[in-house]
């Protein structure tokens, strides 16, 4: 079946489960993707996101990748040797976080989800600073503040209303509309949150109070086990033109193309013109976290398809084959990346372990007294296995 | 200044009045609160006054409103939403539980969640479904929150300044039906703190017995003290104010006198924060209590039609009777 | 601003808030706005929805809301005489609610918000069955399984999702796709309800399921006093595009055109191309409830204008000026509101009053005995009154 | 049938497959339930053998997953909900308050809602936040709901059978930590019913304390009281299983024997279905208890990072120090 035609409808099709699961698929690859660089290393024009970039700038890109793919590998290792109770791998994700990451100014604020690895290091959040959560010691440790990167959210969607309240804070201080120095908010969450009432509240909230704020939508093609079409029949750009803001997709394993287009939502809100959407089409591959197994549920084809997408590998065929770096340069970057894999799995092993007091410890900026109590009653009680009284 | 008589929904609008005025921060933000006022004109004229920037006609949704709060605050805005009616709290569960009351834990003291939820509350206004809600226990049970009920138009007027001042999320409940209840306010006296129960009515060396309420349950229970005195049976009462953290130090000290307590609430008694005061008086005073700690609640039980609520909630007769039960022992 | 262009962009403007609204005000009779009976009682053409409908019917639509307003009229009277607690006035939605209703066939189920008494009649709910709610004595009397019309809900959109699910067992019971015979869901609720999350998952959920629900959303421009700015920036019907189902705009005080829509949409269902969403732009011409007063928040223009659109007048014009029913029809009529109106104010007068058992009546279909001793308990206690035992 | 030792996962993926086969009308939903059978896997090959019509992967949204629950139940259907964990629970809050509570007595029992909400609960996991909350209580709090909770492979399989067959609402708490623990299933010896406290350590006359746990914890105390029966002491043990409504009447018989009573729960003690608990044993107890009831709970405090956890959650040495404080009255 094709479009309904008629005048007081909007419906583009298709309609059966059958063809909206192939239009999917399709999709994913079609002509409303923005790309630049192509699988192959190719750069392409594209009408309206096209991107001057030197030399140096690609190179900084891919040494950004080239790092937090290593450090999402030792993390990952880590928690095999029993280091870290859980990770959650950012593998397959570094274009769009990467790109998506440098796009932002250093006034800006990011809200991640529980898997932008890529997007604290681009905010200056060390690895070993996102350690504590995985390793259970704490539920986030870097400043949320200083780094203009809040604290991973873990309640899927949650974070899309507060980066919206954040906007709409940046908008009644009156920081959009200075030029460069405006700011703007950027919401990361997935295909699976894309289905929660919170995700929707968020789009409702930021297009009705014009809030600079780019909710940036990775899709990775999976929620744990869930594949894209029990989230949704059409690609998820399209759900801000309901609302009546720009959705816009782009091909998240292309670095230059997340940037470009990334950089000019956040424009777009620094001007006023938010909220704006942008699906980032990309690939999630390795498991959920290491505590699913996806085997049970995905075929290893698909892996091996988007393998050849990679977003790394087309980067480093684009420098080689223009000729924009030399054997020095991937030398070195293999040198800082065995330099920063060894520093994680140091710190790691070397991480405090909080005691007792942690339970009751900032829980209110103003603690009531019960709880002063309670605190030290445990902390009597607790002592006194030490002294031997048990 | 001299005292001027006000309804407790006046208190809490010069209170709000008074909180937009000290701090420019401060922002008023729900369904209706705008041109309309909010459906009970508890912030009846701030739009007018203080603009469409801090005083925000969201759209419907609670979720939503607790959500973008937690933003706002997060850029130093201190937000003070309303949500409707006590029933239309839920949609916002999941941001009060495991994000508004969380975010100043999980970050150690680098975030700050100066939110207030403002809850008009309770039954004994003939409403349809969903509007003569109790549930004040799920924030209760909830560590990472503070949780107070007004029970008077003096409180009203303080503690909603003293809760948006707070530095942590206050959930606010107002007691709906006592909105036109009239008191006397004279801003020269200095309030009690935000966290603490009173004595609102001393027994003296005569009384038999505690009675301990909030929110609209004080008035009855007033109510029900002068009836009983009448009847030469004295008793103290204590308005708790404050549900989360319960400040039980006046009660424990009541209870060592009286020798007994009844606690009374509209809400069901099943797994309630009177339930847990209950039982923590049991534990507290268990050689000074002279009879088992009664409850005088509503019945566990989906709150009824209109036509029955006046069955359904504690009154005058059923706190009479459970004073009597607990003279018998 | 203009649409903006880019291959890669779904976006068709307006941006700036100001534009915006001019917008909204500007759709709300706009091209995009399926009408077949004007409001000066003029049949008009349209490509999809034209409608073969006899004199009969008509008029049996104009009956049905000529009693349905007069109801209501009398309802809002009791309200004002103490003899209801409440009332939710449903003056100026007649045509989508009676368009709505009848196109509903006998297997289908409606999911109501709280204002749906013309949809109620429909369903033959007798408006009497709707009283208990708005005096205090029940929550819903009816009986929804052999109405197929459900109870009110209150919490808004929440009803939603329970549509949704309910479609979705209509579709597990292999009740679509067999003809007329087919069985569909149609769910009420307004543009202030558009804006909750549940309605969104209610979207996300009936197009991943395919369910056959018909989300007929009245857009009377107010949600008490948020007007339809608050909850978006362009129209709703919008929305559904996004999700990948067809959305569609219909007058909503034209009652030919919300049949038409709204036959095609639950045939579309019926037949498996679920789900379908119609707004209905129409006007809340009294006040939110007998609790509001809407003189506070917008002016008395705005109801005289929507006075000319008036949902009834335009079908008694044009029965009257094509020559489909005579004096002796409307005269008829009249006496039928008369007498339709002295039932429901004998009726209310004499309601019963419930007792304090009814507390505790039905609360599990297995009550446990905790819940008969606190009863007991309760009704002894009662009765001691009665006994002078206080 | 000769008796299987199985996990209570098992015990669980059993009990659903029964009952799946034998009521076509039971359908399985939730995130993840099919392919890949849960987080948990305790609905592992359910899709497999009963088809992508009854065992349905749904979007990611708990209030859809309720919501739409609640549409099929009207319809005739028995859905039981997977909540992956805990913490997720709360965006179905509203749905589960407002209207699986409350369709039956809405409707006065024209409809009802014979849905099961699956809730893996508590902590002891190593898991990150949101993964090991006790929220048990604010179902306890809400009429309309029955709320259970097993705490071995026998009670996992027969008890889930029973919740899915019964005709109100049911929200099943399975200790996740506890999901290894294996048992001796005799599928031909009748369960008890569902809503029934067990009495699962006599202590016989030499009984000095009745400990009440449920859940997680049952085994927690059962291993508590092993050592305290090497130290001499001998113990009552109380599986609730129901904990709306409490089945109280073993523990009142317990206590009038013992004359002493120990609460135990992971939850925060604060507004809690245990502190209720508690002060309906020191009311209906009030001249056996010969201490008053003490509590061990989780604190007041949001559930820490793993780490910490083993400081957070009761152990046998605070379940024990207890005794000991019980026994010095
Ligand atoms: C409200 C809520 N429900 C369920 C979960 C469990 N859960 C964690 S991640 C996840 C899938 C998220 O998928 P998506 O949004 O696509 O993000 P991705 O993991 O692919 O990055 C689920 C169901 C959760 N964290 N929060
Ligand atoms: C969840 C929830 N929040 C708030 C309310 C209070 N309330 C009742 S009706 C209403 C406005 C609804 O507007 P709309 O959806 O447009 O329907 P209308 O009343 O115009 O028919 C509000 C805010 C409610 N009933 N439920
Ligand atoms: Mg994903
Ligand atoms: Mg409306």
């Amino acid at each position: 079946m094709g479009p309904i035609v008629g005048a007081a409808m909007e419906f583009d099709g298709p309609h059966s489960p059958q063809q909206v699961i192939a239009g999917l698929r399709a999709t994913s690859e079609g002509e409303d993707l923005v790309q630049v660089l192509t699988p192959e290393g190719q750069r392409v024009a594209h009408p309206q996101f096209d991107l001057e970039i030197s030399a140096a700038e690609i190179q900084a890109l891919y040494r950004d990748m080239v790092l937090i793919r290593r450090a999402d590998r030792e993390a990952n290792a880590l928690q095999r040797q029993g280091q870290l109770g859980l990770w959650a791998p950012l593998l397959g994700q570094e274009a769009a976080q990467i790109g998506a990451g440098r796009a932002m100014a250093p006034q800006d604020m990011a809200f991640p989800s529980y898997r932008e690895h890529g997007v604290a290091w681009c905010r200056g959040v060390d690895p070993t600073e996102l350690f504590g959560i995985f390793r259970g010691i704490d539920q986030g440790s870097w400043d949320p503040v200083s780094t203009g990167f809040q604290l991973y959210s873990i309640v899927v969607g949650s974070q899309g209303l507060h980066a919206t309240g954040y906007a709409m804070g940046q908008r009644l201080d009156g920081k959009i509309g200075n030029g460069e120095t405006s700011e703007a908010t950027i919401c990361f969450f997935g295909d699976g949150a894309s289905s929660q009432g919170d995700v929707h509240e968020a789009f409702v909230w930021a297009s009705v109070y014009d809030a600079p704020v780019v909710f940036f939508c990775q899709n990775n093609q999976w929620a744990i086990s869930a594949s894209l079409d029990r989230q949704t029949r059409v690609p998820l750009y399209r759900r801000a033109r309901g609302y009546g803001f720009p959705g816009i997709r782009v091909d998240g394993n292309d670095v230059l193309a997340v940037l470009s287009v990334t950089r000019w939502a956040l424009r777009e809100c620094r001007t006023g013109n938010g909220p704006v959407l942008i699906e980032a089409c990309t690939y999630r591959m390795d498991a959920h976290t290491t505590s699913d197994d996806p085997t049970r549920y995905r075929l290893a084809d698909e892996l091996e398809e988007w393998k050849l997408k990679d977003p790394l590998e087309r980067v480093r065929v684009h420098l080689v084959r223009e000729g924009l770096a030399g054997p020095e340069f991937f030398d070195g970057l293999a040198t800082e990346a065995d330099e920063l894999a060894r520093r994680l799995r140091e710190y790691c092993t070397s991480m405090p372990v909080p005691g007792p007091e942690r339970i009751f410890s900032k829980i209110y900026a103003e603690p009531p007294p019960s709880l002063a109590a309670a605190r030290a009653d445990y902390l009597a009680y607790h002592a006194s296995f030490a002294e031997g009284e048990h | 200044m001299t005292p001027q008589t006000i309804t407790l929904a006046k208190g809490l609008n010069h209170g709000l009045r008074a909180a937009m005025e000290h701090d420019p921060k401060v922002i008023v933000m729900g369904e209706d609160v705008g041109k309309l006022g909010g459906v009970f004109r508890i912030t009846d004229g701030l739009q007018k006054d203080f603009g469409e920037q801090r005083v925000l006609d969201t759209p419907l949704g609670e979720s939503g409103i607790i959500g973008t709060a937690v933003g706002l605050a997060l850029r130093g805005y201190r937000p003070v939403c309303e949500i409707q009616f006590d029933g239309f709290v839920f949609p916002a569960f999941d941001q009060i539980v495991t994000q508004l009351a969380r975010f100043h834990y999980r970050s150690q003291g680098k975030l700050r969640m100066p939110v207030v939820v403002r809850v008009p509350y309770g039954g004994g206004i003939g409403a349809v479904e969903h509007h003569s809600e109790s549930p004040e226990s799920y924030f209760a049970h909830t560590p990472g929150l503070k949780v107070v009920s007004c029970a008077n138009a003096v409180d009203a007027y303080w503690m909603i300044q003293q809760a948006i001042a707070c530095d942590d999320p206050v959930i606010f409940f107002e007691p709906k039906r006592r909105y036109w209840e009239k008191a006397s306010l004279d801003v020269a006296v200095a309030p009690p703190p935000l966290l603490r129960s009173r004595l609102v009515r001393p027994g003296g060396p005569a009384a038999v017995a505690t009675v301990v309420a909030y929110g609209p349950m004080v008035r009855t229970v007033l109510d029900a003290a002068a009836v009983a005195e009448q009847d030469g049976t004295q008793l103290e009462v204590i308005d708790l104010r404050t549900l989360s953290p319960l400040d039980l130090a006046p009660v424990f000290d009541s209870v060592r006198r009286t020798g007994r307590l009844i606690c009374v609430s509209e809400a069901p008694g099943e797994a309630s924060l009177i339930g847990d005061l209950a039982a923590r008086v049991s534990q507290e005073c268990f050689y000074s209590l002279e009879a088992p700690v009664l409850r005088v609640t509503g019945f566990d039980t989906p709150y009824p039609p209109a036509k029955c609520e006046e069955d359904y909630l504690p009154d005058l007769d059923r706190i009479l009777d459970a004073v009597d039960q607990v003279l018998r022992y």
